[in-house]
């Protein structure tokens, strides 16, 4: 089958991005250039990097609520460890990298063993995580250390640390999902459980990792977090995870799973970016009603605008 | 690029035949107080002919953050700021600052290790409100009651702050403490519903209420009106804000005190915008006047309420 | 093969007798000025909200479908209804039709999109979610609407014979959508749609229309929803209206057993559920439990909930049994 | 072949709720032997089956495998111990491309991982052992039944075991493919494999098993010498009692026409030609034709399932399968999981769906209840009790509920593809006799099978396809003549 019609939503996706991205260009002074498409790189690296790891997730059949909760305890507990306790910063990270997988490989293990659903599992487990941010520190934490704050304004060429993280988790990604066997059996668990258990595949092995990468990713996300705001914030992970879930289902991805790629969710995550830096900053709405509703619209349309590029192409493939 | 309503010939700022343009970014809209602050700058910024370039974050740093920096490449005049949260604001503020471009903070401060990072804070002192509210209730109470709190959404700064305020003016007077203290969101409904709790287990020593905002309160007063029990007499309640509806409560008896936190601020705002353009020299904090209002001078002030 | 209700019902009446036994006040039942008052009475009326989005998002969920965006109807519905009363000085019935016509509409948006146009489900409602809030928002432009009006109030505090209406009002809801379910056709097609949507296609059911059809219940039980907890403050709050109650009300569907996969539908054990997280609420408000203990109480209490309902707690169960006898 | 066991079962024992699947069955099979597992639908095939290779845990009894205990925990397990297994229900990854399909869980790889150029390759290679050269990058969803059932046996065939398991592998295969597939297990047996072989198709059982072992309800039977038990026998174990004697060719008078009840003109879509086709009230209509040839295309475009670029059902456009319903159609799919069953619905649901139409808007459950149990005792349904989720029953008697579904709505044609397709002996009879019986008190038929003389003993009239377009039509036809059509070895004719 031919590469176009293999990965038709993607690049449906991708078109319609740049359709949506000249039409804000054209409306909008210095839309168009490296810094402010760099910009979205790194402001929304934080998301991007949740995205990647929800992306593991739901290719495999599952849900993953949690990511905004362990996000957000992540980046306290970093900011707790440098601040109050004068850690290292790559300890720290390390460390919060710990947490945040053992915490996702303890859900993984839960919705495996017991036959929870994962929906409830990670439902269950934002709330635990939250409360225990809430425990570690009640505040969001301002971050001043020299070590930190030499990482956070580090570049590499023209790219701000975070974008190069995200970028980096993109690669990586995709890699371990097309060219491993973990990544394959992600997309076989994800296409049909009983299947893959039929066809010995290792069910349990990959539930309990993909859980715990997204886990990984999540608390990663955190650190990128602390990098990017100098503070570990209870806030920024409220409704995170359905920012996450939209961009990786918008990037193509099947919510039933099996079906999708991590390419998919890096389109999707630029298009929330897009949709939402050009309605709340360059449009400067005047009406927080308003602001919603076009963002709102705009999302649908970015949805319909792909389905029927993918109609056309498709048609168009087919014929050829 | 988008531009405001045309200047009216008005007042016109002192430094410039170019028109002044500002840069706002607000949190979003979540209540009739902020949506009361976003009025008052944009009205203020009408009235000046100012170019008011208005960002809604929706409740999002990353938006506030992504909201200055377009700001900036924008290259305006002065940037106002009303934060989301108080810390993560070190690296956009000094990108603002190697541009020359001065930041105003309104309604809330932030954590930042240089303080040159922004011009001023304008802004209430919610530990100031929160004490205040305890030396009123002490007051009343000749010193001797039993509270029952209604918190703000759970690691939010003013509810944090109102919080500590209370306290600490709270250690002087042995004979008043709260009993329990629950997050009801800063909701109406909340209030209601955690306040009937409150009722159902402790109902006969519940003495007195402190709510984080004026909204929480209402909920209370209505869950003790349907239980009977009388608020504004038995009870003794104390909010703060001073909205509107507070003051009609404080007018039907039902609310003996508010605390205002005034979110009109677009007079001083640009007030301070005009001084900092010109050269003069701001204090770092300027207060906006709190006030605390009670029933007796309640029914003067309520006509003047705009929000 | 025990009823599929049983362990939802057994989780809730363990909660329930802890809290008899030692939460102070919470045994307490009065009659005053005509109503019934205490902390049992409570749960239902303060719960009413979840437990109307509960039973129309069992509907969608049996179908296979989710519904995100109930907490911006109930923001929608309880500010169209405000302000047509105050604003517009339109009757009570008119503004309550109105509210309802909204919500309708938007549940036939949702249904629209998902049938006519294959979207994802979650992608639609959480779409209509971010628009649902802002039209209200746009509406009432970002302000609240206070209101005094007795006859409308009546929806959120009112009582017969004692009994709270939401209360009532929620009961008629029920009974209604378990009428469907069980006993009409349409109940039988929305399970099997959810089962194997491409089996339904088959069989000649009319897809589309029983999907618009649930999303379209889903949202009317919504627009109820936000109708009562508009009345009950008298107040329509569009910025918290309803926030964050999507996730309550699913909640309350997957405690009370019904399958997020879809194909079959519980409507008891979702109400079961509803009640569940209501009293859990109330009672660690009543015990004055702080925040961050609260959301670490919620999360391993529904999850035990869980467990109870799944096979492995089955096997656990009949492994202690022998034990016990010994 | 050696006499000592390979793989050993004895006394195993499995309950599932309300039902005692295995009581006490004992199996086994040799080095180097075909031993078929034989018995009715719910006998407790798949389930032993199930047991051997770890899906399922034991109630009681032993196992052993080469002379050791065996307890596999999972099928990757008993995998990994040499025993490879296509189960009865099709047990691979629709999203994914043939090829994956294929290679999961052992894909080639090379020093940065998955060598998918190769692994592409050793899919072809595969495949062709089987005669089928697809483009092996499709997901495997889009495929028909049939090659998606070759694929499974293709995995399963190319590992290294020590003991091959294939449930009912040719349900869906016809004649062709089956043959290669007899001849492949005749390979295996020779390079001294244990081969497990399950079927209700009592030619291939004798063509290639050594021995046969019966299970009925549950229990086991016997182990006989599959020369040594002729079929009479064998389906007397199997049936627990002498069967009735199969009506040999149904139909005397193939020329039967009654008044048409469905008239298509002109149906066709991308890439199938267009075709027209009447039948007659009290007809059946046979359609014959190889894998992938079109039949089960047809049949969709006839019932509104599949959506026709152009052409008329009974004159107007056929839109949808509702539309089709209306008209009097009924369609028995032949892929039963993802096309047929409400996995969750219970018995009696799965089988009032489709009349509850024409019961009314209201349900009564006594009504429903009355249906369900009409047909359970018709069609010999095994069950505890109707409402049992149609998900727990054997395969056999999923489809016998599915049945159920369409003859309780009484349709005037009914469109069968693949209707035998894991059916047992008994059921079968049963299931010619009822088409039998439909059509003399004048319901239409048009009926697809993979297993032509099946076709030919039921037919009054025969269309044959070829290469996704329709060929031709037969009457009064026999064996040779269809065989020759279908190879399309004689010369063009006039229609
Ligand atoms: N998971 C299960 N739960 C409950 N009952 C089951 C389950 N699996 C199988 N059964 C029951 O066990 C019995 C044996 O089923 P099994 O699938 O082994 O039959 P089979 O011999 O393979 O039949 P077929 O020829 O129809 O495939 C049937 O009565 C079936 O309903
Ligand atoms: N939607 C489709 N688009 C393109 N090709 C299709 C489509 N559906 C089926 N085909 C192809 O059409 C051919 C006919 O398939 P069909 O399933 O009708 O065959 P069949 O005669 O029923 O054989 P069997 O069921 O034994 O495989 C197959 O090669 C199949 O891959
Ligand atoms: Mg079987
Ligand atoms: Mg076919």
């Amino acid at each position: 089958m031919s590469f176009l019609r293999k990965h038709i939503t993607v690049l449906a996706g991708l078109l319609a991005y740049l359709v949506l991205y000249a039409i804000a260009a054209a409306r909008y002074d210095g839309f168009l250039s490296l810094p402010v498409f760099i910009n979205f790189l790194s402001n929304n690296a934080v998301l991007g990097i949740v995205a990647v790891g929800m992306t593991f997730v739901i290719l495999s059949g599952g849900i993953d609520l949690s990511v905004g909760a362990v996000m957000s305890f992540s980046s306290v507990l970093i900011g707790v460890l440098i601040m109050d306790h004068q850690w290292n910063v790559f300890a720290a990270v390390g460390a919060s990298l710990v947490c945040g997988t053992t915490l996702g490989a303890v859900m993984g293990a839960i919705i495996h063993k017991t036959g929870i659903k994962p929906f409830i599992v990670t439902l269950a487990g934002m709330f635990f995580v939250r409360g225990l941010a809430f425990i570690i520190h009640l505040e969001s934490i301002a971050i001043a250390a020299p070590q930190h704050t030499s990482i956070a304004i580090m570049r590499v060429g023209p790219l701000p640390v975070t974008a190069v993280l995200f970028l980096t988790f993109v690669a990586v990604a995709w890699y371990v999902a097309v060219l491993t066997p973990f990544g394959r059996n992600v997309y076989a668990l994800g296409g049909g459980e009983e299947a893959a258990m039929l066809m010995g595949l290792p069910v349990q092995r990959t539930r309990i990792a993909v859980y715990a990468v997204s886990g990984f990713c999540a608390s990663f996300a955190g650190a990128a977090l602390t990098f990017y705001l100098s503070s570990g914030s209870h806030l920024e992970g409220v409704g995170m995870e359905l920012d996450a879930i939209a961009t990786v289902v918008i990037g193509g991805t099947l919510l039933a799973g099996g079906v999708g790629s991590v390419f998919g969710t890096l389109v999707g995550v630029l298009m929330l970016g897009l949709i939402l830096t050009s309605i709340t900053t360059y449009e400067g709405m005047m009406s927080s009603g308003l602001t919603r509703v076009a963002i709102g619209a705009l999302l649908l349309s970015f949805v319909m605008l792909q389905k029927l590029l993918t109609r056309r192409i498709a048609g168009a493939g087919r014929a050829t | 690029q988008e531009t405001a309503t045309p200047a009216p010939g008005g007042a016109t700022p002192p430094a410039a035949q170019k028109k002044l343009s500002v840069g706002f970014s607000q949190v979003g809209a979540e209540s009739a107080w902020r949506t009361a602050e976003t009025k008052s700058i944009r009205g203020e910024a009408e009235k000046r002919g100012v170019d008011l370039k208005f960002a809604d974050a929706q409740g999002k740093q990353a938006s506030q953050i992504q909201a200055l920096t377009s700001f900036i490449a924008q290259k305006v005049d002065v940037i106002v700021l009303a934060p989301v949260v108080e810390t993560g604001w070190e690296v956009v503020l000094t990108q603002a600052k190697e541009a020359k471009i001065p930041v105003i903070l309104v309604d809330r401060g932030i954590k930042v290790s240089d303080e040159s990072l922004y011009t001023t804070l304008i802004a209430s002192d919610f530990v100031e409100e929160g004490r205040m509210a305890a030396e009123w209730l002490a007051k009343q109470t000749n010193g001797k009651a039993n509270i029952y709190e209604l918190q703000g959404s759970t690691g939010a700064a003013p509810a944090i702050d109102r919080k500590k305020g209370f306290e600490e003016a709270l250690q002087k007077f042995p004979d008043m403490k709260i009993v329990k203290s629950q997050s009801a969101d800063f909701t109406r409904a909340k209030g209601k519903e955690v306040m009937e709790a409150f009722i159902k287990s402790d109902r006969d020593q519940i003495q007195a209420v402190y709510a984080h905002n004026d909204d929480m309160a209402l909920g209370a007063i209505q869950a003790l009106d349907e239980a009977g029990m009388n608020p504004g007499k038995t009870v003794t309640l104390i909010s703060i804000d001073g909205v509107k509806g507070a003051f009609e409560a404080m007018v039907a008896g039902k609310l003996n005190a508010t605390v205002e936190c005034n979110p009109l601020l677009g007079p001083l705002v640009f007030d301070t915008i005009n001084k900092v353009r010109a050269g003069e020299s701001v204090p770092k904090f300027i207060k906006s006047q709190d006030q605390l209002f009670e029933q007796a001078n309640a029914a003067q002030v309520i006509s003047t309420r705009e929000y | 093969m025990r009823h599929r209700n049983f362990w939802p019902l057994v989780a809730l009446a363990a909660l329930l007798v802890f809290n008899l036994i030692f939460t102070t006040g919470f045994a307490r039942v009065e009659f005053r000025d005509g109503r019934l008052f205490g902390t049992l009475v409570d749960i239902f009326q303060n719960g009413a909200p979840v437990m109307l989005l509960a039973v129309g998002m069992t509907l969608v969920i049996a179908l296979g479908g989710i519904d995100l965006s109930v907490g911006s109807v109930m923001a929608l519905s309880g500010a169209v209804a405000a302000l047509l009363m105050t604003e517009h000085g339109q009757s009570v019935p008119m503004g309550v039709l109105a509210a309802l016509g909204v919500a309708l509409i938007v549940g036939a948006i949702n249904g629209a999109l998902v049938s006519y146009a294959s979207v994802q489900p979650i992608i639609v409602t959480l779409v209509t979610l971010v628009m649902g809030r802002g039209l209200a928002q746009a509406l009432t432009q970002d302000q609240k609407i206070r209101f005094e009006i007795p006859a409308f109030e009546f929806i959120g505090n009112g009582t017969v014979l004692g009994l709270p209406f939401p209360v009532l009002l929620v009961a008629a809801v029920a009974v209604a959508v378990s009428v469907l379910l069980r006993r009409t056709a349409t109940g039988l097609y929305i399970e099997a749609m959810g089962g194997n949507p491409q089996a339904a296609r088959l069989c000649g059911l009319r897809v589309h229309v029983i999907r618009m059809l649930a999303f379209m219940a889903c949202a009317l039980c919504a627009g109820l929803a936000g109708l009562i907890a508009a009345a009950d403050i008298k107040e329509a709050d569009v910025a918290n209206a309803g926030l964050y109650l999507e996730l309550d009300a699913i909640l309350a569907v997957v405690l009370g057993g019904t399958s997020l996969t879809g194909g079959r539908a519980n409507l008891v054990g979702s109400l079961i559920g509803a009640t569940f997280i209501q009293t859990l609420t109330i009672m660690l408000q009543m015990r004055g439990v702080i925040t961050e203990h609260t959301l670490i109480i919620k999360a391993i209490v529904a999850l035990t909930v869980c467990f109870m309902q799944t096979p492995s707690f089955e096997r656990m169960v009949r492994r202690l049994r022998p034990a016990e006898g010994a | 072949m050696s006499t000592e066991p390979l793989l050993a079962a004895k006394g195993v024992e499995k309950r599932f709720p309300g039902v005692h699947a295995l009581a006490g069955v004992n199996f086994e099979v040799r080095a180097g032997e075909v031993h078929a597992l034989m018995g009715q639908n719910g006998a407790g095939k798949s389930t032993l089956i199930k047991i051997l290779t770890g899906v399922y845990a034991r109630d009681g009894g032993t196992i052993t495998f080469e002379g050791r205990d065996f307890r596999p925990t999972s099928p990757g397990d008993a995998q990994r111990q040499g025993i490879s297994t296509t189960y009865q229900e099709l047990s691979l990854i629709p999203t994914l491309t043939v090829a994956e399909n294929l290679c999961l869980g052992r894909a080639p790889r090379r020093w940065y991982g998955i060598d998918w150029r190769a692994m592409r390759r050793k899919a072809e290679e595969t495949l062709a052992t089987f005669d089928l050269r697809i483009d092996v990058t499709q997901p495997l969803g889009t495929l028909s039944a049939a090659v998606q059932q070759l694929v499974a046996i293709a995995r399963a065939v190319q590992t290294e075991a020590r003991v091959i398991i294939l449930d009912e592998p040719t349900s869906s295969l016809d004649s062709h493919e089956t043959e290669l597939l007899l001849g492949i297990i005749g390979r295996l047996k020779a390079r001294g494999l244990g081969i497990v072989f399950v079927t209700h198709f009592l030619d291939q059982v004798y063509r290639v098993s050594d021995r046969i072992t019966v299970l009925r309800n549950g229990t086991f039977v016997g182990t006989y010498e599959a020369s040594q038990l002729s079929r009479l026998e064998l389906v007397s174990q199997m049936l627990g009692k002498v069967p009735e004697e199969l009506e040999p060719a149904l139909h005397e008078h193939p020329e039967h026409r009654g008044t048409p009840v469905i008239t298509a003109q002109g149906l066709e879509r991308r890439g199938f030609e267009a075709f027209d086709l009447t039948i007659h009230e009290g007809e059946v209509l046979g359609f014959a034709g190889l894998l992938g040839s079109g039949r089960t295309e047809a049949a969709r475009l006839l019932f509104g399932a599949d959506h026709a670029r152009s052409g008329t059902v009974n004159g107007s456009v056929p839109k949808s399968p509702r539309q089709a319903i209306a008209q009097g159609m009924a369609f028995l799919p032949e892929d039963r999981k993802a096309e047929g069953i409400f996995p969750d619905l219970s018995v009696r649901e799965n089988i009032a769906i489709v009349v509850q139409r024409k019961l009314g808007f209201t349900v009564s459950r006594a009504q429903q209840d009355a249906l369900a149990q009409e047909f359970v005792t018709k069609l010999g349904i095994k069950t505890p009790h109707i409402e049992q989720p149609i998900r727990l029953l054997s395969g056999g008697n999923q489809q016998k509920v599915i049945l159920a579904r369409w003859l309780a709505y009484e349709p005037r044609l009914f469109i069968l593809d693949e209707p035998t397709r894991g059916i047992d002996v008994g059921a079968k009879g049963e299931i010619e006799r009822l088409i039998h019986q439909l059509s003399q008190k004048g319901l239409s038929v048009l009926f697809i099978s993979a297993a032509l003389e099946e076709v030919l003993r039921l037919s009054h009239r025969i269309a044959v396809f070829r290469d996704r377009k329709k060929v031709r039509e037969l009457t009064r036809t026999t064996l040779p003549e269809v065989m020759e059509v279908i190879a399309g070895e004689e010369p063009p004719h006039a229609p």
